[in-house]
């Protein structure tokens, strides 16, 4: 699942600054998942868009909906009215949403609300996790399912490097897990150490041609 | 037809908790009160909360008076006393007598025109406390210009609901139930019985009921029509209990004291708060913590006083031996609190009379079996709660749902063993 | 001229070696002070490569210094700041002129540096560093294109004894033993006993290795506090800080010397390992203290 | 949708005289949707329900509006009249005019009073009915454990007619069961045998349980015997695992051999010194015996009346010379201090001393130094048998058996979060009740009440076979689930699964049987699918577009129903008098106010918000209370990233008899906050 979460108050404020009716659109899918860009937080950030312009005497009007998926075009055009009445989209979707808004309404200014992140996992309640990078080589298979790429600090293939503390934590933030010492004991768990042994020369990093495309065979 | 209802005599913690279970399994309840509020002693202690809830359970105890005030099974006969008793378990015939009293309870609104229009000072007729259940008026006939012979009909003419009278008798009503559950709770230690602690000849020393009452009217400790606050503070622990007369521990006034302590600590850190006890009693759910968070703040003398004496007006003198130290010392203080334990109810002695049930060396309540059971030895009349011996708030709440237990069991019972027998017949 | 480093490694002397840490800006005066000072009392000069992530004079300009002064210089590479192009280009240039001597490591962190926003590379590991300069050793680049003239390295990485959990670590360790490297120094090290259980898991791998203790002295209670907050790969215990903080004031630096050079002694006396490598960056005039009160000088 | 709104206003007898109620009902009247307005003297007497009765079918009302006293008192009385007017009872809408108006301010108030109608009509108009309607159980219960609790739930659960399954992991009933023997005289053989040939008791020993599904009234339990897997279901969930002794730690490893056990014949534990007590074969009789408790764990009563029972017996049994060193007699228990006493008087001598005791092993007896408190002195003693101090922790299975019920833990580590709700035998989840040791080492009298109150609520639950239920009162819109797992999360009372939609969609689905209605989950729903009747968006927006209009200025607290708000009616008994510009609103738990509330409130004007909820520790609902401060933070957050200086968002905790500090939170609240502009 796609993770994200809000962008700073002050950069949304300047973003909306010259518009007076500004669409706060929110995406039913991931970021409603993560608490970025569910109806909740439409409702939130419209509200506080409203008090912070009311604030100044600068009257909003802040008009609120909520689409299954923002990076469905069908699915956007079910609020093309509330887009026409507004002189603004803020979009609460990921990158892929707020581009599809943006395509659909190429007069509209279409802002993100939010900072896409990354592909990740809940851990807990309000907790998410990084878990793919989307590198388009998959090395999962060597590593217990465990990705090096992105749960480790510094992506390394060949095991972990000096900073690993405290029972395994990461030497840059003492609440993350090292991904190696992650990936040491599940394979220890799987008695499959030996994978760990191994080398792996230099990862492919282009497997993915900028810009992604793929074509899915025909079914 | 069986009868199924049962009688709860006593509306103080335990006697609610037995009667909002028995209403809730669908029996039929007559909650008795000779009061003229629910709730009993427990009903106006205070919140001890600091920054945390210091599970005291007060407000567990206002909870369950509100269920059971509003639940359709439940009636509730306040000013109320047991007068006789006749049958036997599935069958009892009570008699009540239920106390004159001048204001209906079930017809007064609170409305406050009969203080207002009563013509005397301090008023004859006056708002119950704040958090009295049911919320009725209350005519005190000493100040009553009635009493004085005097014709006055003021209050009674006034009142929007016709909710006074005053030619009043004492009620007898009999009611017929399947079993008895007798939580009358109990007395608290008259501290003046300790004359050398000074309890009733000055007014800086106070029981532990006196303080949680300061606390529930206050909001925080301040004595006096001034209201002052004490600076420095000594809790006397054991009055009433393991001693000469009382073979037993109250198993309240440690955790209680404590709470009080650390409650006055939390609202006013610089003040001095002294505790002088015999043996901590530190034992149970969700004390430990408390325990540990207030025992460097809060000074614990092992040893408890003899005598308190006023020094100057307004400094009390503490004589005690600290066994620690081993020897007799002296200390002041401007404020010390007698922490008052559990005696049985003074009703208790009649109240077994007419029950027929027995009582142990100490007042309370005999049971059969074991430690801490419910049944006495007559059958289908059961004890909840303190009149049965000392129990915390919980504690009075688990054995008054404990006696609905067995009350509903054995009605259950005895009603199937009458069917079984009118089928031999 | 000094003896190279390899040279050094094959006789069973006890091995010194120190770090010199460049510096921020272009003014080389500073470190050709510390280059007289110590190239001949050291037998290499380990040059770091913006340490800690904080952006410096280059590694490489510093090992011509050395050269340039008549040291034997260590160049150190992380894989940080450079892909494998830049990486390779770098190799070649050094081997040109005569740096014959490099310190594979992966690097600290961008988020411990003075840039935190910048890209981390890390499009190679050091085990795949070490592996690289065997290969462009052997006249080919890592495209397999061949070189014109080679690259020759005495070949040294990094171990960390204190790592927790130290499997994961060892298990690296191993990889880069099979890669194939000439000395292993280490990261920090104030446990002994740490030392003397990694150098057993090495000695099991591979005999000829030459093992150089990790030191850093700590000069200060609260300074301890902060390396084990803040500074990657190390762990001081907890009596040590409590020997620094019983020093009297004014005198941690002192201290820290001195349980430097205890450090040393011992790990030289009870044949611990092969030799140290001493890292006191910022105050590099206080290594011939060291080295004189460890007597090795 | 126009609902004919009936309003009923109540004067209180003539005595709310600080209210103009002919102005207020004519403002009443004016208001949209209201058809009717009715003034009363006394609605809550039998005559006035009576005529609110007759007007609501005369004048065809579809929604009531109550402007009288507070609805703590009265509610459910008028909640009757709906019903017998044929309307449904959730239709009502209570303007507290008298606690929280009246007799809270001084002067003139008929414009607060008029604000207060104004919101409850608001809200009358968009309440939705609430069906009730009564789910079937299933009357099975499990009782996890085998000792004396266990088996007595069991038997006095078969009395009422309840089949039960004992579970144990033992091979053998009873294990544990000597604990209570040993301090009292139950017999226990005969309640295990009693037990066996109960035909309402399924025995299942060797046996663990594996995994819990489902809710009150219908969980599904995997149980594991040998290699077996056996499914079962029951409508309720006993545990009585008790709890387990190990000595303290003072006892140090030179004193012990492997796994815990003693060296040598000369210290040994309780269970031990039963044994020996026992022992009709003892070679030799010690003639010195000391005991200890209270100096590892001071929180204990089991270890107080183990050791006082025990070194009563050997008194008795023996006559030997005894000493009990302790530093506080715990004897908060029923017949404690008379064991105490007995125990005294019949020679047994207790040392009081404030440090543990100094122990050595030498030649073949144990020595013991400590300083006796009362004597001011050092003594000094050997003896031939010293019973080891004992720690009363949680059982083992304790940590396993809460995560796989979902419930909390006591700071201890026994079961039963300390919330004092949950007093004396309940969990946060309906359906899973805690009995004995494994509550915490209570003492004997209170176990045995609290197998007897078990005993009440599983009858209440279960007896019927059906549980009358709210329907949907709280529902998550499939349509709008997004199945993000939160409010699954968050349930306090493990009310809510995923369940799958008639298309098979996965969706959150919330139990009628085991929800509490506090609304945490609604609050936090990051779809807005959770519907909480009575409490939706819509229901609490209408109200803040009412709040402040006639005022200048006002403040709006959110008050749990369960503390903040009858605090607030108990501080207008009290006269304590506090701003007039207060609107409260009457939540269920202060866990169910949205930030999105709050921001509205700021949005239609409010300086200062309020969220009011239970002291720390004590919520109805477990977390509500500490969710609310983090999300009043997190408000708080949002407030300052927009600059809108002067508007001020709290948490305040309080409890229902708190007037005082209900009166304090506003009046310092109102102080410092003002609108910008005002």
């Amino acid at each position: 699942m796609i993770i994200a979460e809000r962008k700073p108050m002050e950069e949304i404020k300047e973003l909306v600054a010259p518009y007076k009716k500004v669409l706060v659109a929110g995406c039913g899918t991931c970021v409603t998942v993560c608490w970025a860009g569910g109806e909740k937080e439409v409702a939130i950030l419209a509200s506080q868009l409203r008090l912070a312009r009311s604030a100044k005497g600068n009257g909003i009007v802040a008009i609120e909906a909520t689409v299954e998926r923002q990076c469905e075009r069908e699915m956007v055009a079910e609020i093309k009215d509330k887009v026409a009445e507004a002189d603004a989209v803020l979009s609460l979707a990921c990158g892929s949403g707020v581009q599809t808004m943006a395509e659909m309404f190429e007069d509209k200014p279409v802002f993100p609300g939010v900072n896409t992140v990354f592909i990740g996992m809940p851990q807990g309640e309000g907790l998410w996790i990084e878990m793919c990078g989307g590198c388009g080589d998959c090395f999962l298979d060597r590593t217990g399912g465990v990705c090096p790429i992105v749960r480790c600090a510094k992506g390394l293939l060949n095991g972990p490097c000096g900073g690993t503390k405290r029972g395994g934590k990461c030497e840059i933030d003492p609440d993350k897990d090292c991904g190696w010492v992650l990936i040491y004991r599940r394979l220890e768990k799987q008695g499959r150490l030996d994978l760990m042994r191994n080398y792996y020369a230099p990862k492919n990093y282009r497997a993915v041609k900028r810009p992604g495309k793929i074509q899915a065979g025909k079914a | 037809m069986e009868n199924k209802s049962v009688l709860v005599f006593g509306s103080g913690v335990s006697g609610v908790a037995s009667a909002l279970e028995l209403a809730n399994a669908g029996i039929s309840v007559y909650l008795v009160e000779k009061e003229a509020v629910v709730g009993g002693h427990s009903a106006s202690f205070c919140c001890k909360a600091t920054d945390v809830c210091s599970r005291c359970s007060a407000c567990v105890v206002l909870d369950k008076i509100k269920e059971a005030v509003a639940h359709p099974r439940i009636r509730v006969l306040t000013y109320s006393t047991i007068a006789r008793l006749t049958g036997e378990l599935g069958n009892f015939q009570v008699g009540i007598v239920k106390q004159p009293h001048h204001v209906d309870e079930q017809r007064c609104i609170a409305c406050g025109v009969c203080t207002e229009v009563c013509p005397v000072n301090p008023k004859a007729i006056h708002p119950p406390s704040a958090e009295a259940t049911p919320f009725s008026y209350v005519l005190d006939e000493g100040l009553c210009l009635r009493s004085k012979g005097e014709k006055c009909d003021v209050c009674r003419a006034n009142c929007p609901t016709q909710a006074i009278e005053f030619a009043l008798k004492p009620k007898e009503q009999e009611l017929n139930v399947g079993a008895i559950i007798v939580a009358t709770g109990f007395d608290v230690f008259d501290a003046r019985m300790k004359g050398s602690l000074g309890y009733g000849r000055y007014s800086n020393v106070l029981t532990g009921l006196d303080l949680e009452q300061v606390f529930t009217r206050e909001g925080r400790l301040r004595l006096g029509a001034d209201g002052k606050e004490p600076r420095n503070i000594a809790f006397v622990q054991c009055v009433g209990s393991r001693d000469e007369g009382h073979g037993y521990c109250s198993q309240v006034c440690c955790k209680y004291a404590m709470k009080l302590a650390g409650l006055i600590k939390y609202q006013s850190p610089d003040t001095r708060v002294t505790i002088f006890y015999i043996d901590l009693q530190t034992a149970g759910k969700g004390f430990a913590q408390f325990y540990e968070k207030y025992k460097q703040s809060i000074r614990f003398v092992r040893g408890v006083p003899v005598e308190v004496l006023q020094t100057l007006p307004g400094e009390l003198e503490v004589k005690f031996e600290d066994v620690s130290e081993g020897k007799v010392c002296r200390d002041t203080f401007d404020l010390v609190v007698l922490s008052v334990g559990i005696s049985p109810g003074r009703n208790s002695w009649d109240l077994a009379r007419i029950l027929g049930i027995n009582l142990t060396d100490e007042g309370f309540f005999d049971v059969r079996d074991s430690i801490g059971s419910n049944e006495t030895n007559v059958d289908g009349v059961f004890v909840a709660g303190t009149c049965q011996g000392p129990k915390d708030i919980p504690g009075s709440i688990s054995h008054g749902i404990a006696a609905a237990s067995k009350a509903m069991q054995v009605l259950g019972q005895s009603a199937s063993q009458r069917r079984g027998k009118q089928g031999s017949h | 001229m000094a003896k190279p480093f390899r040279e050094t490694l094959k006789t069973k002397r006890f091995v010194v070696t120190a770090e010199v840490g460049p510096v921020k800006g272009s003014s080389v005066s500073k470190a050709i002070e510390h280059i007289e000072l110590l190239k001949d009392k050291v037998d290499a000069l380990n040059v770091t490569d913006n340490q800690s992530s904080v952006m410096r004079y280059p590694s490489l300009g510093v090992c011509l210094l050395i050269k340039e002064h008549g040291g034997e210089p260590i160049l150190q590479v992380t894989c940080r700041d450079r892909n494998r192009l830049a990486i390779q280009a770098d190799l070649l240039f050094a081997c040109s002129r005569g740096v014959n001597n490099i310190l594979c490591l992966t690097g600290d962190s961008i988020d411990v540096g003075d840039h935190k926003e910048a890209k981390q590379v890390f499009d190679l590991d050091s085990v795949q560093l070490i592996h690289l300069v065997h290969t462009m050793k052997s006249g080919k680049d890592m495209a397999g294109n061949e070189l014109d003239g080679g690259i020759d390295f005495c070949i040294g990485t990094t171990g960390t004894p204190s790592a927790d959990p130290l499997e994961p670590q060892l298990i690296k360790v191993e990889k880069k033993l099979k890669a194939g490297v000439d000395f292993i120094q280490t990261q920090a090290v104030y446990e002994l006993d740490d030392l003397k259980r990694f150098v057993e898991f090495i000695r099991k791998r591979d005999r000829k290795v030459k093992i150089l203790g990790g030191i850093v002295p700590v000069i200060g209670a609260k300074m301890a506090a902060y390396m084990n907050e803040n500074v990657p790969g190390i762990s001081i215990p907890q009596r040590i800080i409590d020997e620094l903080s019983q020093a009297p004031k004014g005198t941690g630096i002192a201290k820290g010397i001195e349980i430097a050079a205890r450090m040393i002694r011992q790990m030289k006396e009870e044949k611990v390992c092969d030799g140290v490598h001493i890292m006191f960056i910022g105050r590099e005039e206080k290594v011939p203290e060291i080295l004189g009160a460890a007597g090795l000088l | 949708m126009d609902r004919r709104i009936g309003v009923f206003l109540c004067n209180c007898g003539g005595a709310i005289k600080n209210i103009d109620f002919d102005i207020a009902a004519g403002k009443a009247a004016a208001l949209p949707g209201v058809a009717s307005v009715d003034l009363s003297s006394n609605l809550c007497l039998e005559e006035g329900r009576e005529k609110m009765l007759s007007r609501i079918k005369e004048e065809h009302i579809e929604g009531v509006v109550v402007a009288a006293c507070s609805p703590e008192f009265q509610e459910h009385i008028f909640r009757g009249v709906l019903k017998e007017a044929g309307l449904n009872e959730h239709l009502l809408a209570m303007a507290n005019i008298r606690e929280q108006c009246s007799w809270a301010h001084e002067g003139d108030v008929t414009e607060k009073a008029v604000e207060l109608m104004e919101m409850a009509v608001r809200r009358a108009r968009s309440l939705q009915p609430i069906e009730k309607k009564e789910l079937p159980v299933n009357k099975e219960v499990l009782v996890v454990g085998g000792g004396f609790s266990a088996i007595n739930v069991a038997l006095q659960l078969s009395r009422i007619g309840l089949r039960t399954t004992l579970l144990q992991e033992e091979a053998l009933l009873g294990i544990g069961a000597e604990e209570s023997e040993r301090f009292c005289c139950f017999d226990t053989d005969s309640m295990i045998s009693a037990a066996e040939i109960d035909e309402n008791i399924e025995i299942l020993t060797s046996a663990q349980m594996t995994a819990v599904e489902g809710k009150v009234g219908d969980f599904r339990v995997v149980i594991r015997k040998g290699v077996e897997e056996i499914i079962r279901k029951y409508g309720a969930i006993v545990l009585a695992i008790g709890c387990q002794t190990r000595l303290a730690s003072d006892f140090g490893p030179e004193l012990r051999t492997g796994g815990g056990a003693i060296a040598g014949p000369n210290i040994v534990s309780q269970e031990q010194f039963c044994s020996m007590l026992v022992n009709p074969n003892l070679e030799k009789e010690p003639r010195t015996i000391c005991l200890m408790f209270d100096f590892s764990d001071e929180n204990s009563r089991f270890a107080a009346v183990a050791t006082l029972n025990n070194a009563l017996a050997a008194k008795k049994k023996w006559g030997s010379e005894i000493y009990v060193f302790y530093k506080n007699a715990k004897v908060d228990g029923q017949g404690m201090e008379r064991l105490y006493r007995e125990a005294r008087n019949c020679g047994v001598v207790f040392v009081k001393t404030d440090a543990s005791p100094r122990i050595a092993v030498e030649n073949g007896r144990v020595g013991i130094e400590a300083r006796d408190t009362f004597l001011g002195e050092d003594i000094s003693l050997a003896c031939d048998v010293l019973v080891a101090e004992e720690l009363y922790l949680p059982g083992e299975g304790t940590g396993t058996l809460n995560l796989l019920l979902n419930v909390r833990r006591d700071s201890r580590g026994f079961l039963q979060d300390e919330n004092v709700h949950l007093y004396p035998v309940g969990s946060e989840r309906k359906g899973i009740l805690f009995v004995g040791g494994c509550r915490g080492d209570s003492g004997i009298g209170s176990v045995l009440a609290d197998i007897s109150s078990v005993v009440m609520s599983v009858h209440e639950l279960l007896s019927a076979g059906r549980i009358p239920v709210d329907v949907e009162k709280v529902r998550a819109d499939p349509q709008k689930c997004v199945a993000c797992l939160t409010c699954i999360r968050v349930c306090p009372h493990g009310a809510i699964h995923l369940t799958r939609t008639d298309n098979s969609k996965e969706v959150a689905g919330i139990s009628d049987l085991a929800c509490y209605a506090c609304g945490i989950c609604a609050a936090i729903c990051p779809a807005k699918a959770i519907r909480f009747q009575g409490h939706r968006d819509e229901e609490i927006v209408t109200q803040l577009e009412a709040v402040g209009k006639a005022l200048n200025g006002c403040h709006v607290a959110f008050c749990c129903e369960r503390s903040a708000y009858p605090a607030a009616d108990l501080a207008g008994r009290l006269r304590l008098h506090y701003p007039e510009n207060l609107r409260i609103i009457r939540v269920p738990c202060a866990g169910q106010v949205d930030v999105f509330h709050i921001l509205k409130a700021f949005e239609k004007g409010a300086a200062a918000v309020l969220v009011m909820g239970c002291e720390e520790g004590a919520c109805h609902h477990i977390t509500g209370n500490t969710r609310a401060k983090e999300r009043v933070k997190y408000c708080d957050m949002l407030l300052k990233e927009i600059r809108v200086d002067g508007r001020r968002v709290a948490m305040f905790n309080l409890s229902p008899n708190a007037p005082h500090k209900f009166v304090g939170a506003v009046n310092e609240m109102i102080k410092t906050a003002k609108e910008p502009g005002r």
